[in-house]
């Protein structure tokens, strides 16, 4: 088996140039999200702005497979002296530490990934680079996966009149990766905020940018998914300078598979409750009948 | 790029995107580096990464900002506060590069006693004539007996002599110098007295930044300057596009030349420039002031009459640029072959003259009075990113004819029909439209010439669709047709269009294709490296050529890119080598002049020809090199340059070599004057000639601004701006401290479109990343206003109104100017009213007024008011 | 807004929990009545084999329907690349893909043996073999299988939302016995209103009764669950799909019918239609509520 | 290899759910192992690539066109070119999309005066016809000389050789060869409002 692939995101280098979205969907031919798509004779319509910062995606979907995330941010964070970008303007004290977070979001290929746990027809598969991969002429179109994830990669595409109906996330660039190539997103990126490679050489490299922004005076950079604490690992893995929340990722999310055993014995307990109390409402009614006529038990 | 020219001789970014690397403290102004150029900013990031300083001073917190590890605010147009600032900190407390300041700058240089500084005459310079609006600059010259480039008085006619051998008569004498630079009248004194109010309270005061943050900038760049270390300086048209736009260049050009950063690996000025090849199309001008190779234009406003009379005026026989009539004839011949005889000043006789300014805004005042009848818009969309883009939209009506040569149907094209001002009403417009639908770049083959003055080809990989074709075919067969109806014509006014030279086809090449009449870029770029006019040999370089017509050559300052080699002798295109090296990487493209990667490198030595620090080491002299001399003559010692790096010097002159003050070109400067292009072959902190407003940075109020200028009172704004209220009706502007628009805006790019949005706004996958316009304004004005975020607004200037949505962010400012809260907004100019993201045209707002300098106009700061719509 | 996107899973699956779980309930009793109930009894039993099948069948059309791929439904059974079985035992959409299938069988097993026992497929004297056979230890046996596949059906249901990321759903694991619960006082229902004018009228008030204590459990898991979410509990009863439960399944469905149960012999009235109704109008808003709260908390729709 | 943190997890859930299930036996078609979904086709795999440059701004990133049966199929960057290393803004990823989309014009289209419309036109016929009203506008439009003063003030006719009525714009997004034939052309033309990008 080869080694483990996948993308270290080092978010304090994002410039949130959205390059890797565009690479994503010029390589996976993915249309763009718009109110109407253009034709020759018309030019189609947008969705509107957002007004989320420069965040006009919103959300992974079926089409973006890639989310850059703007957060905008002028508090003093809780975790000691921060970024950059320090004003002390008497002229505007609250843009003190006025930072702004960048963030490229991305399927996260976790070791233990609850979409290929709950998949139920295999379409969701391990592939030999440890990728996290659904094959769409298996996928029926079930949605368990959707709802599993705890990042909301996951999306259906279009419906089955268009061939699809499938569900849709990164394929890590399945077809580049077998043929030796980068996966777009991460060759594309100017700074180099995505690094793709060995996810034990990534690991190295993460730990050391972390020291270094420790010693740098950044206490609050911290790595997310590198360790095995988040669904045993995350195959995409985030260099953060805040907490998972303020990037919008989970602190904690579930793998599905948690909740199956104490769920089924609790739902067992249920049953045998049911099963008791039908018990004492025949039984007792018996019990009555036979004390009535004793016969009944005869026929 | 006068800012640069100015300073330094060559009018463009000094060092490469790449040898960012080498910086220990990037300071990015007038630009927003991350969003505007992301890939060259992995550059600077790198840096980052290996410990150098990223400081940022921009109005607006960006992109860029998110990544420094300074950021300065400052409020849009006071940028020469902030830079006079730094210059004075560093004067002040002796942070300066002393031994590059003496050696490379003219700060020893003497000035003619008449001079009168802004700080005499409370912010005119002396040789102000009010009544026409301009200076007279003979009182900032040099003091010597003749100041060079200014020259003798011009030998009488002398038929025989050539054109190179004149140059040496025009050569006077040297500047004076001080080098204990104690003299009152050197320009090191006269620099410290002019930035004497800069102080960092004043910069507090006028740029609204904090005085604990400017002094944090200025102790960067000292720390991260001298010999050890360098520093570089990143700008854009978040400089240019300002009435003292060329001054706040000028004023980074000071800033580094005292840092001593200029000429080596990782110092210099990184101008980065907003299209593929602006940077080309200056070299190779599609502009009216300029020939290729930063000539000048003739003139009929200059002693322009014939050949002699143009070189005698626009020779500097002290520079490199002694050579000019070398590149003048053989431009020339290139031109006009076997017809260009020196009968005929080689077809001088048959260029036009220029009358006066015809740049942007000139060309479209005459269109808007009907002078102009026949228009080509060739990939530009001036209906969108034109300045009073609603002025120049009805200025194009005025036209009988219009070509429109694009891929998508800009907003030009259709003005007519789509325009606010015609909807509805296109029956008014009596104007005769063409779309000559364009061949995208993989589409054709040819070079761009990048911000770093690399010329790198692309290749054809496809035919263009239907009937688009290249924009090479569509002007060479214009010209085919064109020189066939002209064919039968005997006026001598027609001479030049017959004659000239025009066969660009390869039949070879277009076999494989399905167009046959394709030119042949190659062809092109064959004349534009130059050949010898016998044999049709390709030339080395700029080097060989010769002013008597025997040598051809489009555009000098290329030449040498076609030069023949041992593998190709009749030459190859050194666009399209590919062989990527380290981080100047020789072969991999083409930089003028001559593969020179970071200009002026012989500054990356100390005058004795040692690099200046090991870990800055570039260029420096090897005494015991075997090499040849400039006759050909085999000697020892040359100028090295590491990793293929080529020399920006006479490769084999010795550090050593004195200047002699009667030689021509080259030989009057010193083994140890870097600047070749200079007529003293320093840099120049003082220019003493060649700008129209002052030979020191001062600050001036934009031409619209909120507030009074608080260092000058008696002339606050930039005293020889161009002006165009009177020409242009609707084109008011308002005063300064007007109320009825109180706030500032600025306009500015975002990653996600491309200026005008003609590449942009047609895809799919830029469209919904930035899908509508915008105005950023703070969450304090928001409030005062009752504007909430996504809110439509109403966006007003003394030239229109227009509507945008309101995006409330912190990362927009309010600034404390001299005790008034000034709130300043930001809108990209992104839209128009075609394609998938259309909007507004932000440049309905933006006036025309201009630089005195390049005529740029001032699109980074004017005055609005702004309500809920 | 949460961070998981919404699977969607709207009135289809509403309609198939529902439906689902009245086969399930109805079932699950049936073969409690087999196992300890009296031969009266079993005509309630009859009743629920006659109810199981149809709507079982009725159930996986919503089910399929509710696929985007609904071609490709047997793809949960057989995996479409190998044509090996297609089971996970920790995927509780792929254990209840054969659960479903298991009390397909064993619902279709009994609809016809109902059918034959009743002399209504003309097999004669074979219809009494059926009910021999019913009454043999294998028929016990089979009544215990009955029982296994229809908690089976009904407690999946709830496990499957456990098993993801959505909030609510998630954070309790309570939601599996809450479904099973369900599935018993809406089977029970569904019986008392399909036999409320045919069955005995002991055998009524025993279903009854039996119904009363489902509904009672049910009641006490709700509650349970609400507690369970911790954190989350606040925003689950101000969510307006939470309130639907709590006030619609809670109160409407469960609270309303026990009283008026307990209210029947002082007013001598008995309204077990109205009761029964109630009830399943209950189940149906406790899918309906517990579905869309969840998906009200998602990041994404569609 | 299986990466170590992973091994663990995964031993750990088995040993959990290993209590109340069938057992791993049935377990068919599942996520235990990796596996190789299937070797997928490389869309870009027997292409011919030919190397290019980003259309946008001056950054000067290298590109890799993909070509398959005289079309483009793929755009990405160079990883050869030492200016971008293979990366590429968002513009620069999409500029597959500025050469191949629906909305692209590769029709010639005219406007007459006063239409309300475009019409199409045979490419030949404009390029006739533009060629024919530059030489009208210049021939009715030409100044041999010039009103000006000489340096002692004396009034001067200067040859001046050009039109004022042509006017030409644009530039800083097309090739180099272009700009030098086309301004080799509008100045042997006379032309003089000869402007590009350079000023905006």
């Amino acid at each position: 088996m080869s080694d483990a692939y996948g993308f270290y995101t080092d978010t304090t280098v994002c410039i949130g140039c959205k390059a890797c979205q565009v690479a994503c969907h010029q390589w996976n031919e993915l249309p763009a999200e718009l109110e109407q798509q253009p034709t020759e004779h018309s030019p189609g319509q947008t969705r509107p702005m957002t007004g989320n910062s420069y965040d006009n995606t919103g959300s992974f979907s079926d089409v973006n497979w890639r989310h850059v995330k703007f957060i905008e941010k002028s508090e003093i964070p809780a975790m000691g002296t921060t970024a950059a970008s320090v004003s002390h303007s008497p002229q505007d004290p609250n843009r003190d530490n006025l930072q702004w977070l960048m963030m490229s979001d991305v399927c996260k290929h976790c070791v233990n990934a609850p979409c290929l746990e709950v998949c139920p027809t295999g379409a969701i598969i391990r592939t030999e680079f440890d990728s996290v991969y659904i094959q769409e002429p298996v996928c029926n179109g079930c949605r368990n996966c959707v709802g599993a994830c705890p990042f909301g990669v996951i999306h259906m595409g279009g419906t089955a009149n268009e061939g699809e109906g499938t569900a849709k996330k990164c394929t890590l660039c399945y077809d580049r990766m077998q043929h030796g190539l980068t996966p777009a997103c991460a060759q594309a990126c100017p700074t180099e905020s995505i690094q793709f490679g060995k996810i034990t050489d990534l690991k190295v490299r993460a730990e050391q940018r972390v020291k270094d922004l420790h010693d740098l005076g950044f206490p609050q950079a911290q790595l997310y998914g590198a360790d095995t604490k988040i669904l045993g690992g995350l195959n995409s893995f985030y260099l953060l300078m805040d907490q998972p929340e303020v990037y919008g990722l989970p602190s904690n999310p579930k793998l599905p598979s948690r909740a199956v055993i104490p769920s089924t014995f609790l739902s067992m307990g249920s049953a045998l409750l049911v099963a008791l109390g039908g018990l004492f409402a025949f039984r007792k009614k018996r019990m009555e009948e036979f004390a009535a006529d004793p016969t009944a038990k005869e026929r | 790029m006068p800012g640069l020219g100015t300073s330094f001789g060559r009018g463009g970014a000094t060092n490469t995107q790449q040898d960012l690397q080498n910086a220990d403290a990037i300071m990015i102004m007038g630009s927003n580096f991350a969003e505007c150029h992301p890939v060259g900013f992995r550059w600077a990031m790198k840096a980052k990464a290996k410990g150098a300083k990223l400081i940022h001073v921009d109005p607006r917190f960006t992109r860029t900002s998110a990544m420094a590890d300074t950021y300065a605010p400052i409020r849009s147009g006071s940028d020469i506060v902030f830079l006079g600032g730094l210059i004075k900190y560093l004067i002040d407390n002796e942070k300066y590069f002393k031994e590059y300041v003496v050696a490379y700058t003219n700060a020893p240089s003497l000035i003619d006693p008449n001079y009168q500084d802004t700080e005499e005459l409370d912010g005119l310079f002396s040789g102000f004539d009010p009544a026409g609006r301009k200076y007279n600059p003979d009182t900032w010259k040099y003091q010597s007996d003749l100041p060079p480039g200014q020259t003798q008085p011009v030998p009488a006619q002398d038929e025989s002599q050539s054109f190179s051998a004149r140059v040496g008569k025009l050569v006077g004498p040297p500047p004076k110098q001080d080098l204990t630079m104690q003299d009152p009248h050197c320009v090191f004194q006269i620099m410290k007295r002019h930035y004497a109010r800069y102080t960092p309270e004043m910069v507090e005061q006028a740029t609204g930044c904090p005085k604990d943050i400017f002094l944090k900038v200025a102790e960067t760049l000292a720390q991260n300057s001298g010999r050890e270390r360098t520093a570089t300086v990143v700008y854009a048209v978040g400089w240019t596009q300002h009435t003292v736009g060329v001054q706040i260049i000028r004023a980074a050009t000071i800033l580094q030349l005292l840092l001593g950063n200029v000429g080596r690996p990782g110092g210099g000025i990184l101008a980065l420039r907003g299209h593929a090849t602006i940077q080309g199309s200056t070299d190779v001008p599609t502009l009216y002031n300029l020939l290729p190779g930063y000539l000048n234009s003739p003139s009929a406003l200059k002693t322009h009459e014939t050949l002699r009379a143009y070189l005698d005026t626009e020779v500097t026989p002290t520079a490199y640029w002694a050579n000019m009539p070398k590149f003048m004839v053989s431009m020339l011949k290139a031109w006009y072959g076997d017809a260009a005889t020196a009968q005929n000043g080689y077809g001088y006789d048959y260029q036009p003259k220029i009358v006066g300014d015809h740049s942007h805004m000139p060309m479209f005042v005459a269109m808007s009075q009907g002078s102009i009848k026949g228009f080509f818009a060739m990939g530009q969309n001036p209906a969108v990113g034109g300045q009073n883009a609603g002025f120049q939209r009805k200025a194009l009506a005025k036209l009988d004819w219009m070509v429109v040569r694009d891929l998508y149907e800009t907003e030009t094209a259709t003005f007519w029909r789509d325009s606010p001002e015609f909807k509805g009403k296109s029956s008014d417009v009596k104007t005769e439209v063409f779309f000559m639908p364009a061949a995208a770049v993989p589409e054709g083959a040819g070079s761009f010439t990048n911000t770093q003055r690399l010329l790198q080809k692309h290749e054809k990989a496809v035919d263009p669709p239907d009937d688009a074709r290249t924009d090479l075919w569509f002007t060479y067969k214009l010209g085919v047709r064109l020189k066939e109806l002209y064919q039968s014509s005997t006026l001598p006014r027609d001479t030049g269009i017959k004659i000239l030279t025009w066969s660009y086809v390869d039949p070879e090449e277009n076999k494989q294709w399905r167009i046959p009449d394709e030119p042949s870029s190659d062809l092109v770029m064959r004349e534009i490296n130059g050949y010898t006019v016998s044999d049709k040999k390709m030339v080395k370089g700029f080097g060989d050529l010769k002013d008597d017509g025997t040598t051809a050559c489009g555009v000098w300052i290329y030449s040498g890119i076609y030069a023949p080699t041992a593998d190709h002798p009749d030459g190859f295109n050194r666009s399209a080598a590919r062989t990527p090296g380290q981080i100047i990487s020789p072969n991999w493209g083409f930089a003028w002049p001559a593969n020179r990667h970071i200009l002026y490198n012989r500054a990356s030595a100390d005058p004795a020809g040692n690099p200046w620090s090991e870990r800055k080491k570039l260029v420096y002299w090897d005494a015991n090199a075997p090499a040849t001399d400039t006759q050909g003559k085999p000697t020892k010692g040359k100028w090295v340059g590491i990793e293929g790096e080529v020399p920006d010097f006479v490769a084999t002159k010795a550090p050593t070599t004195p200047a002699n003050p009667k030689g021509v070109g080259l030989d009057y400067h010193s083994g140890a004057d870097p600047f070749i292009m200079k007529a003293d072959g320093k840099g120049w902190l003082f220019a003493p000639q060649g700008l129209t407003d002052g030979p020191l940075p001062t600050h001036y109020e934009p031409y619209e601004s909120p507030v009074e200028n608080m260092l000058y009172h008696k002339q606050g704004v930039n005293p020889v701006a161009k002006l165009y209220d009177k020409l242009v009706p609707g084109n008011a502007y308002s005063p300064p401290g007007n109320p009825d628009y109180p706030h500032i805006l600025s306009t500015y790019r975002l990653t996600e479109h491309h200026l005008s949005g003609s590449m942009s706004r047609w895809l799919p996958w830029l469209a919904e990343l930035q899908p509508e316009l915008f105005v950023e304004i703070s969450p304090e004005l928001a409030h005062e206003k009752g504007i909430s975020n996504t809110q439509l607004v109403n966006i007003k200037t003394p030239r229109a109104t227009i509507q945008a949505k309101a995006l409330v962010t912190k990362r927009i400012r309010p600034f404390v100017i001299g005790g008034k809260t000034i709130h300043q907004v930001g809108m990209p100019w992104h839209w128009g009213y075609n394609g998938i993201a259309h909007g507004a045209v932000v440049n309905d707002l933006s006036a025309l007024v201009g630089d005195p300098n390049v005529n740029i106009h001032e699109a980074k700061v004017f005055v609005c008011q702004i309500e809920k719509a | 807004m949460g961070i998981t996107a919404s699977p969607n899973w709207g009135g289809w699956l509403v309609a198939y929990f529902f439906i689902g779980g009245i086969a399930a309930g109805a079932y699950f009793i049936a073969g409690l009545i087999e196992l300890i109930g009296s031969e009266r009894d079993r005509e309630m039993a009859r009743g629920a084999y006659y109810l199981a099948f149809p709507l079982l069948v009725l159930c996986s059309i919503f089910l399929i329907a509710d696929l985007h791929r609904p071609e490709r439904f047997w793809h949960m059974l057989i995996q479409s690349n190998t044509f090996w079985p297609m089971f996970k035992y920790w995927s509780p959409m792929s254990v209840g893909s054969w659960i479903l299938s298991a009390f397909g069988a064993a619902s279709f097993v009994s609809f016809v043996d109902t059918l034959a026992e009743d002399g209504r497929l003309g097999l004669g004297r074979f219809g009494g073999w059926a009910r021999s056979l019913r009454l043999s230890p294998v028929g016990k046996l089979f009544a215990v299988l009955e029982m296994l596949a229809a908690y089976g059906l009904a407690a999946y249901t709830g496990v499957l939302l456990t098993a993801t990321n959505v909030p609510f759903w998630s954070n309790t694991n309570l939601l599996g016995a809450l479904f099973m619960a369900s599935a018993a006082s809406t089977g029970i229902a569904a019986l008392l209103l399909l036999q409320h004018r045919t069955a005995s009228h002991e055998s009524l008030a025993k279903l009854e009764t039996a119904d009363s204590l489902a509904m009672g459990l049910e009641l006490l898991i709700m509650i349970g669950f609400v507690i369970s979410l911790g954190g989350l509990a606040g925003r689950f009863v101000t969510n307006p799909y939470g309130l639907v439960m709590l006030v619609g399944t809670g109160g409407l469905g469960l609270l309303l019918p026990l009283l008026l149960r307990l209210l029947a012999k002082p007013l001598g009235r008995n309204p077990a239609v109205v009761n029964a109704l109630l009830v399943l109008i209950g189940g149906l808003l406790l899918r309906y509520g517990i579905l869309f709260a969840g998906e009200s908390l998602t990041s994404r729709v569609g | 290899m299986e990466h170590p943190s992973k091994q663990v997890s995964r031993r750990d859930f088995l040993k959990a759910a290993g209590g109340f299930t069938l057992g791993t036996s049935l377990a068919l078609g599942t996520d235990l192992t990796r596996v190789v979904a299937r070797t997928k086709t490389l869309k870009i795999a027997g292409a011919t690539e030919v190397p290019s440059v980003c259309p946008y701004c001056a950054v000067g990133c290298g590109t890799m066109i993909s070509v398959k049966d005289g079309k483009v199929i793929n755009i990405e960057g160079n990883p050869d070119s030492p200016i971008s290393k293979g990366t590429l803004c968002p513009k620069g990823s999409a500029s597959f999309q500025l050469t191949v989309n629906p909305l692209r014009m590769t029709k010639v289209k005219y406007r007459a005066p006063g239409a309300s419309d475009w019409e199409d036109k045979p490419l030949d016929w404009a390029m006739e016809r533009i060629a024919q009203l530059v030489k009208k506008t210049r021939d009715e439009n030409f100044n041999e000389t010039f009103k000006t003063k000489d340096k002692d003030g004396k009034d001067v006719d200067k040859k001046v050789n050009n039109t004022l009525a042509i006017a030409s714009l644009g530039g800083a997004t097309m090739d180099n060869e272009w700009n030098y034939i086309h301004l080799k052309l509008m100045r042997a033309l006379g032309v003089v409002f000869l402007e590009n990008q350079a000023r905006i």
